[in-house]
């Protein structure tokens, strides 16, 4: 339908000022809806990564501590223990050489104090996935007083902090991004409202001589339609790029526990392809809406 | 071709009165002035024969089909019988002559060259050949009014309203629009002009359709003005 | 009281000539029609009076003052000394009576009380003390004109300026608007008044000034509308 | 001028979806503009902090290491060299104890890590304020192969790669920022836009009558002004709900440079301030503008 098209274009240029203002917002707002999906994405990847399943952690006293370093028999006593109780499901011992490789990387940023560790002051442990999550304080508890047990560390609570500030982000960002979802509409609704206004004059005579509804309508539908795409479409690229940001925070920050939460290329992909269908649903919504209200008939 | 059984139309809820069942019935062809008081419903009863409203009581008839319990998307096709002419021209500023008539073409769909065919016909036949392509502002009144005629049967309606059409005219060029009107109602095409003009009805001894405060007062084939 | 010296004005960069070389001076207290086919001219000359528009050439004197060269923020001042009156009324249709009149009154920072006693003495001169609160939709065409002119005369301008005020009206309706105009003039005010209506025009036999395609043909003093 | 304040609120509440919008966007475009601010300020606090002035220091090498550890003797000749030296401004040593408890501070979320550090094995320092940051290098070298020294540390490396990284959030935010200010200058506009066409029949009589320029403008004026103030206030409130939220995301995520980016009250409360003008400015810019370009004197 040409004419639709050619209407729909002219509208748009009409009220440039207004659609650059109401494909912004819908950027804005659909990139902040972007961001909040990966960082959604990205800690549910990482918490899997941080736990790896692991609830439980159990270590061995290391040497250089004021009380006596954990043998190896107390080592293969708590070993055992593990492998008969029901309620573990599975676990490994992670020894000297890899508690060392793994604090190196912990502490990559921080070279002086990697200089003063040395690999038999830490400890080595027990990483213990159980049946139940629940029975971790149960199950730690045994083997807290054990000979040669250093501490038990239960990873949930940290995870579980972790995920209360990622939360709270998330929440935050949505709710941004759901006011000036509102915005966008209402832009949108407007540029509609402002073009039929321009358009009065047309719109009586086509009424008059028998135009159909739906053919004065679909110009200033399409109207929106275009404005929510657009703008989704910026939100898109945003969305690309803030996978880049995030790994390049990632990389300066050496944040530890936020290591883990790149997202893949898949899931990137799954958030522009949502954020382009909210953009259409937003552009549709709001022009629906509009001819509604503003075009009677 | 158009038929009013005892209708009714109110406003507001009730609180303006515009007709009190009206009967009237319109043959094709004939050539009708509605003639009235300001307020006395002309108005009104021709946008209920467009069906912009719909009656309170009684039932329309137009071109064969009761316009009450037409469904609403078959209304554009209804208006597709019905050309309309009004006091203010209602042309389309930015558009020359030609576009204005071809836009009613345009927008039902009509392809280019039935277009094309067609819009260089009815500007000759209301003397507009040579100005196809000024804009509104660059023609008289009386023009403007001849433009928004060619506009209104350029689709051959059976049907042509006018509502005061020669309101914002002076007398002599009132006079050249009432005689265009009449040429096209010799074509076959049912006429009805609501107006103020007395000079204009006495002269032309047509059908006479005078309301007074919703009430049709008279109905003379062959009628004056009058002073209600 | 309004004085034309040579004024010319044009319209789209001088594409469209709307007044060629017009002169007219018109006293206080005067009556004048101002007669002419459409487009001849005749709402310029007045939005000229009125400072809608500045002129190509020549000077515009209005109540002692040269509109030409009035700087920006004084033209409201010059309108207050201006009635208008239009065809389409162009009352505010959510306003009574009364508040559409004391509006007037109201947006120039006329204190209450001059508003409580103005209003309702306007409106006895013009015959709607008892329908002070109704709606203008619920008022006949007349009445709505009548408002109007109430509210163009609350603030006793020295000029009344209508622009085919009873274009609209039939007429019965015209000839009253046009007794109540004729009212207003004999209290001194300077009435010009541009219409169609031949018959009104003969029969009040006043000054009439007729325009055609922009220049002042007839200026007479006890004219007629005549033939141009 | 109760006329102009009755019409205004006459207008806002006829057009109360789109007041509705502005309103919400220009607080949501001011609370990033304070978030930007807030943040600008937290950084340029805590790179006081991490600083401190200092730009080197200078590890003498604990005891535990492979080498011999630093005698009292290498201690002092350090510590003479410095006061010597005329590069340096100001220096002060950081004995065991010290290190220990900065330590401690420092990996306080680590609680397994800090049992197995011991205060003899924590080098002690000198941290040194120059007078020309640009000598680090030079001055560092010097000590570097100096026996008993452990390491030399630029902090300055550090806290810029910080910094790069604060910019980078900066800009996005500021970047977001303008965006939505100017969408929300294009509400209001549109707003003011809509009053004036609303109200087209009350001005065209007004202009009839005479009523003065401004006495025409100012109700649509105000309209746009308390828009933006409106909006400015709720972005106030946010500013103020910021601070929170930084101090409790700070005492969870425990990022070792970011605790000090707090910002004291008296910069929330000039932030806030700013906020509130920015809101006013973009009302009364926005009014000025759309009563100039929609309302005809
Ligand atoms: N949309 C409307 N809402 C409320 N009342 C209306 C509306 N349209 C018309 N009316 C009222 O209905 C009555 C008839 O109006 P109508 O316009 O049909 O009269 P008319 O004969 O055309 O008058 P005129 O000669 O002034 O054009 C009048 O009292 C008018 O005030
Ligand atoms: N705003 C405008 N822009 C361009 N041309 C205009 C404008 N206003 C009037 N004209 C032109 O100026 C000429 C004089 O117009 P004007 O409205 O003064 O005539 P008039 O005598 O009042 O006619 P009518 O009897 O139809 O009201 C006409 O040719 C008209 O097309
Ligand atoms: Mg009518
Ligand atoms: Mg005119």
């Amino acid at each position: 339908m040409p004419y639709a098209v050619k209407e729909m274009a002219s509208n748009l240029w009409r009220n440039r000022l207004m659609t650059l203002a109401a494909v912004l917002t819908v950027a804005v707002s659909l990139s902040l809806v972007g961001a909040a999906l990966l960082l959604n994405q990205g800690v549910s990847r990482a918490v899997g990564k941080w736990r790896g399943g692991v609830e439980l952690i159990v270590y061995m006293t290391p040497a250089g501590q004021p009380y006596p370093a954990a043998t190896p028999a107390q080592i293969r006593a708590v070993r055992d223990q593990l492998s008969r109780d029901p309620e573990v499901k599975s676990f490994r011992y992670v020894g000297p050489a890899q508690s060392y490789r793994e604090a190196k990387q912990y502490f990559s940023s921080q070279p002086d104090l990697l200089k003063v560790l040395k690999p038999d002051d830490l400890p080595t442990s027990f990483r213990i996935v159980l049946r139940h999550a629940d029975q971790a304080a149960a199950l730690g508890r045994r083997f807290e007083h054990q000979p040669g047990v250093y501490r038990v560390l239960y990873n949930r609570q940290a995870v579980d902090a972790m995920l209360r500030v990622t939360d709270v982000m998330q929440i935050v960002i949505a709710a941004l991004a759901v006011v000036l979802l509102l915005s966008a509409l209402v832009l949108i609704l407007n540029a509609i409202r402002v073009a039929i206004f321009a358009r009065r004059r047309e719109v009586a005579v086509m009424k008059l001589v028998g135009a159909t509804n739906w053919f004065i309508r679909v110009p200033f539908m399409l109207e929106g339609l275009v404005q929510g795409l657009v703008g989704a479409l910026v939100a898109a690229g945003a969305v690309f790029g803030m996978g880049h940001l995030v790994s390049y925070l990632i990389a300066h920050f050496q944040a530890n526990l936020f290591r883990y939460a790149l997202v893949t290329g898949h899931q990137v992909a799954l958030t522009v392809a949502a954020v382009i269908v909210l953009g259409a649903v937003i552009g549709t919504g709001a022009s629906a809406l509009g001819v509604r209200r503003f075009l009677e008939v | 071709m158009i038929e009013l059984q005892n209708v009714t139309k109110t406003y507001n809820h009730g609180a303006v009165i515009a007709l009190r069942n009206c009967s009237v019935s319109i043959a094709k062809g004939e050539f009708v002035f509605l003639v009235g008081p300001t307020g006395s419903g002309k108005s009104t009863l021709l946008r209920l024969v467009l069906r912009e409203e719909l009656p309170d009581q009684g039932t329309i008839w137009v071109a064969g089909k009761n316009v009450c319990q037409l469904s609403r998307w078959k209304v554009p096709y209804l208006r597709r019988n019905i050309g309309c002419v009004f006091q203010d021209f209602r042309l389309l500023p930015t558009k020359t002559v030609f576009e204005n008539v071809a836009f009613a073409l345009e927008v039902i769909g009509r392809p280019r060259h039935v277009i094309a065919a067609q819009v260089p016909q009815i500007l000759d036949l209301v003397g507009l050949a040579r100005r196809r392509d000024a804009l509104p502002h660059q023609l008289s009144g009386g023009e403007q009014q001849r433009v928004a005629i060619a506009r209104a049967f350029v689709n051959r309606p059976l049907i042509l309203l006018a509502d005061e059409p020669t309101g914002n005219l002076d007398p002599d060029t009132s006079e050249d629009i009432t005689r265009l009107l009449d040429r096209i109602n010799r074509t076959g095409t049912t006429v009805v002009m609501a107006t103020h003009n007395a000079s204009i009805v006495d002269r032309m001894r047509r059908r006479v359709v005078a309301l007074d405060q919703g009430r049709i007062m008279r109905d003379e084939a062959r009628g004056v003005y009058g002073h209600v």
